[in-house]
């Protein structure tokens, strides 16, 4: 590599790149979990800035909700939990591992950037053929028409992903789950003003994803943020459907297995749609994720959750029973 | 419907049943899995005659052709290895369904529907994307089925998930170089348009670091054998059998399809011979000093990953590279069934004996015999000696190695097999009653009925399999490697 | 160096950072933040792919990404699911030791 | 146009001020109860005035019906920071007042 030379670069970006690479550095240094958290945080909303920058506003929302939001709520939720006491490392034999993690990034970092350096500029050709089919698609928004439609396995094979996470976090922590009895005055209000709104957000982001930015998975960590919220209202129909949750998880699951056999039944071939009903189609299938998505979000933050005093008291009681089983 | 239909539906069929089982009573899910896996092995069977018939079967999913879309294929070694993934889950279900201790509790079969899905999903996947979101839903289905074991299960699980996730992202680092190197994420037309050494060196060193993490190859194998016996029986048995199988393959993929590209395949290669070699004698070693059954066949997992990878090397030096790669392929297999019926047993022998200690074993063989020959079977074929199928896999690497001049892989093949006797033996001889007393009388609680015969059938197959070994050869040859698809 | 090209390094940077801190770091809920970082790391870099030439940019990598964030969201969660476990676990042992 | 700009102008300024003025309150102050005061007054009064001269600026220079939409959306966005704040300062500060009832009642 040559001289580096800044013109070409707004001073902007340098600044945003470099408090990404601060924050990411903060974020893995900081001994303290609540440090780290917070760095972690503000990395993910610069992050979102940066999509902006390289003109992907889907992957922004999405940062926003999941990354930013979802994720967050979890780490930020995992901070209740006293972060346990480190085995006293020998401190000379800290800075012997730092410095050599440190010194084996750097040459990992000068490979892999040399590599990068013999990458063309050119813009691959596959962006001019997806965009060029999008219109044989059914919808609008090149990213939607990806998703549901040209790489709709791969959008299968995630919703499974995020499926079978929560049936796997349901299973590890079954009959933990706290429930809100009393939630208070404020809490109602919240639930009352914050819970709708989101709802309403959620439908438009899922509406609007097949013509502009949006879709299935921002409305769906939109709705997983409204149920978490109305579960820590105490809202009696969130609690209620905590039952059911399962078969709303799996339900979308199955939809869309079933409709890649319609595609097959129809088109003869696996999850293939048919212009004219592609547009129904995918609404109808995105509508399904969305519930999917966001029940199953719902699951995992609750499931992660920490326990509350009473059930802190009965694990001590049971410790015993416990220690003796192991 | 035409045989390419035949290529997606050993991915929805196991993921429809395990998406119905999270709701279903246990009896009905247990039901379902039995049947898909069934069905799943019928479906490799077709793909098989179809293969046969007009090689590889290709599948564009959603009716869109790469770059745009998603191209799947089935040729021989996808055949194969679905067969073999049918075989591990069939076996697995019906021990889980008879003994409810095996399976670890009700999420067993969702999550063992999601874990089949995946790994026949990369069987059949030619596009490296595809492959990666495939290996995530594996590795979060085999990270909570391992957490299943119970409490003192979870600390190997998030290690598990820790090595996992961190493959994955290696991999996923390859993916993105090769769409910025190829404009495409479709493993034959990328192969087609890579012409940077460098880069494809890249991609190569990328996959071989992310998929040995994932198949605990050494030295990146030791969080294996701590998350494999904490799991329980029916999981340990899937996860040694059929899970590290799919990393391997999509470490295979990326050698056949990118390894003739550049003049670093090679010396990668043999690095990832030399890493196979030491897995060889450190998981052997270890095995012999283990004093408990799922640990030393966990070990021997280890080892014998030492054998799947040999191939790597052998396909650049061999003169025949399709012997290397039959012969590799037969090994992997060999070791699925094997390792299969191995665990299967050894759940069954610790269940009644109430102890997985090798000490308090003694006796155990005069009470249930066909269990502790099922074990020395599976140590038959997984030492590669005549007639299982091991034998035939490991004769074709021997084949290739002199083929290559590389007596030294030779010398390996031999003394990972002597090494694989003395375990096995070391197990088997556990369970021999104390010298001098022929009563037999020791007490167990006898296991259901099923538990006892799975292990053996499965031994069995291997001996089967080894005298019928041209069934899969044919179809290995039908479709060469790096012959595209 | 263009805006494109400085996008792609950082993104390097970040995950060689963050697969660095999976590997040393002990505390289970900074290993995970620190999984987070580097897969942003990786993100960044395909982004930064998609978007080169003056054009409307790629949306293949972009729908690729948004699945990757998604099923890193997932792995997340069940990763504290079983990190409570674990720490949980030790708590009790502790207290049953005293 | 100029006084409106000044206006603009003036209104941002206020509002970074309150801004950095909570983010320091929230980094600098002893507890949770003052660092609750400052960043949860403070912020929504400058997000406020920030959302005020956006809206000014937006009304005068591109003036329509299409203004007014944004105009709403960014008095949505004050009013759901409002609530948002108002709850999260509640909760926290009742959330560590039963915390301390509790270790005051333990030993």
């Amino acid at each position: 590599m040559t001289v580096i030379a800044f013109s070409d670069v707004d001073v902007l970006d340098v600044l945003v790149v470099a408090a990404v690479a601060v924050t990411a550095i903060l974020a893995i240094a900081i001994p303290r979990r609540v440090g780290a958290t917070i760095a972690f945080l503000v990395f993910g909303l610069l992050l979102a800035l940066l999509w902006a920058r390289v003109a992907a506003p889907d992957v922004a929302i999405a940062e926003a909700a999941l990354g930013g939001g979802v994720a967050g709520a979890l780490l930020v939720d995992a901070l209740h939990r006293r972060q346990p006491a480190q085995p006293k490392r020998d401190h000379r034999r800290a800075v012997a591992i730092t410095a050599v993690g440190a010194a084996l990034g750097a040459v990992t970092f000068a490979a892999l950037a040399t590599v990068l350096s013999r990458l063309t500029a050119e813009p691959a050709d596959l962006g001019p053929l997806a965009l060029e089919a999008v219109e044989r698609s059914g919808v609008s928004h090149p990213i939607t028409a990806v998703l549901l439609n040209f790489r709709n396995l791969d959008t299968l094979l995630e919703i499974a992903v995020v499926v079978f996470a929560a049936v796997g976090a349901a299973a590890l922590s079954r009959d933990r789950i706290r429930t809100v009895t009393d939630p208070g005055p404020v809490r109602r209000v919240i639930a009352v003003i914050i819970v709708p709104a989101l709802v309403l957000l959620a439908a438009w982001l899922l509406v609007a994803g097949t013509s502009e930015p949006g879709g299935a998975f921002q409305a769906g960590a939109v709705l997983g943020a409204a149920l978490i919220i109305a579960h820590l209202c105490g809202v009696r129909a969130a609690r209620a459907a905590g039952g059911r949750a399962l078969v709303l998880v799996v339900a979308g699951l199955l939809a869309f297995i079933l409709l890649g056999g319609i595609g097959l039944a129809v088109t003869g071939t696996w999850l293939a749609l048919d212009l004219s009903w592609a547009f129904a189609a995918i609404l109808s299938i995105e509508t399904l994720l969305t519930v999917s998505i966001g029940v199953a979000l719902a699951m995992l933050f609750l499931a992660a959750g920490s326990r509350d005093d009473a059930a802190a008291a009965d694990s001590a009681a049971a410790a015993p029973a416990l220690g003796g089983a192991a | 419907m035409s045989a390419a239909a035949l290529v997606l539906a050993p991915v929805f069929l196991p993921l429809a049943v395990g998406a119905l089982s999270a709701v279903l009573p246990r009896r009905a899910a247990a039901t379902l899995t039995v049947i898909a896996a069934a069905a799943t092995l019928m479906v490799a069977v077709l793909l098989g005659i179809a293969v046969l018939d007009a090689g590889p079967v290709r599948l564009e999913v959603a009716g869109w052709a790469p770059p745009v879309g998603i191209l799947l294929a089935a040729d021989g070694l996808s055949v194969v290895m679905i067969g073999l993934s049918a075989i591990a889950v069939l076996a697995a279900a019906l021990v889980a369904a008879a003994d409810d201790h095996f399976a670890g509790g009700h999420a067993f079969w969702p999550l063992v529907g999601a874990a089949a899905a995946a790994v026949n999903g990369v069987f059949v996947a030619r596009d490296v994307f595809t492959a990666f979101v495939l290996l995530e839903l594996l590795t979060i289905a085999s990270v909570a089925l391992v957490a299943l074991g119970g409490a003192r299960s979870a600390a190997a699980a998030l290690r598990y998930l820790f090595v996992a996730v961190t493959g994955s992202l290696f991999f996923l680092l390859a993916v993105a170089l090769t769409y910025g190197h190829t404009g495409t994420v479709d493993l034959a037309r990328a192969a087609e348009r890579a012409d940077d050494t460098v880069i494809v060196g890249a991609i190569i060193a990328l996959t071989v670091v992310g998929m040995a993490a994932k198949t605990a190859l050494f030295p990146l194998h030791s969080w294996l054998p701590a998350a494999h016996p904490a799991a329980p029986t029916a999981v340990s048995a899937l996860l040694s059998a059929l899970v590290i199988k799919a990393s391997i393959v999509i470490l295979w993929r990326i050698v056949e399809y990118f390894g003739p590209l550049t003049d670093l395949a090679a010396p990668l290669a043999t690095a990832v011979g030399v890493a196979g070699a030491a897995a060889v004698l450190w998981g052997g070693v270890l095995a012999l000093r283990r004093d408990r059954l799922k640990s030393i066949i966990a070990y021997s997992t280890v080892a014998q990953v030492g054998y799947m990878v040999l191939l790597v090397p052998l396909v650049f030096t061999a003169s025949d590279p399709q012997v290397a790669w039959i012969g590799g392929i037969l090994i992997t297999l060999a070791h699925g069934v094997a390792k299969a019926a191995m665990f299967l047993a050894a759940g069954a022998l610790a269940a009644a004996a109430g102890t997985g200690r090798l000490d308090g074993l003694e006796g155990t063989i005069s009470r249930m015999p066909w269990t502790v020959a099922a074990i020395g079977l599976a140590g038959v074929s997984l030492a590669g000696l005549p007639p299982t199928l091991g034998f035939v896999g490991k004769w074709m690497l021997v084949q290739a190695s002199l083929d290559a001049g590389a007596w030294w892989w030779l010398a390996l093949l031999l003394g990972g097999g002597l090494l694989t006797f003395a375990y096995t033996a070391r197990m088997l001889r556990a369970t021999f009653n104390p010298p001098g007393d022929f009563s037999g009388a020791r007490e167990l609680t006898r296991p259901a009925r099923t538990v006892a015969i799975v292990p053996l059938a499965l031994a069995a197959l291997s001996v089967v399999l080894g005298l019928i070994p041209w069934l899969l050869i044919d179809v290995l040859s039908a479709a060469p490697m790096g012959g595209g698809a | 160096m263009t805006t494109l090209q400085l996008f792609m390094y950082a993104g390097a940077f970040i995950l060689v950072v963050g697969v660095a801190a999976t590997l040393l770091v002990r505390d289970l809920i900074r290993r995970l933040i620190a999984l987070n970082v580097a897969s942003g790391g990786v993100m960044l870099l395909w982004l930064a792919l998609a978007d080169r030439g003056d054009g409307e940019p790629d949306p293949v990598p972009q729908a690729l990404v948004l699945t990757g964030i998604v099923v890193m969201a997932a792995v997340t969660g069940i990763a504290i699911v079983l990190a409570r476990r674990v720490e949980q676990l030790d708590d009790d042992l502790e207290e049953v030791e005293q | 146009m100029v006084i409106v700009d000044v206006l603009v102008i003036t209104l941002l300024a206020a509002g970074v001020f309150f801004v950095v003025a909570g983010t320091v309150g929230l980094l600098r102050f002893p507890d949770l109860a003052s660092r609750l005061h400052a960043v949860s007054k403070a912020d929504v009064l400058g997000l406020g005035l920030i959302a005020t001269a956006l809206a000014l600026h937006l009304l005068i220079t591109e003036p329509g019906w299409a203004a007014v939409g944004v105009v709403a959306k960014l008095a949505l966005i004050w009013i759901l920071a409002l609530i948002g704040t108002a709850a999260n300062a509640y909760l926290m500060a009742g959330s560590r007042r039963r915390a301390e009832v509790e270790t005051e009642e333990e030993p």
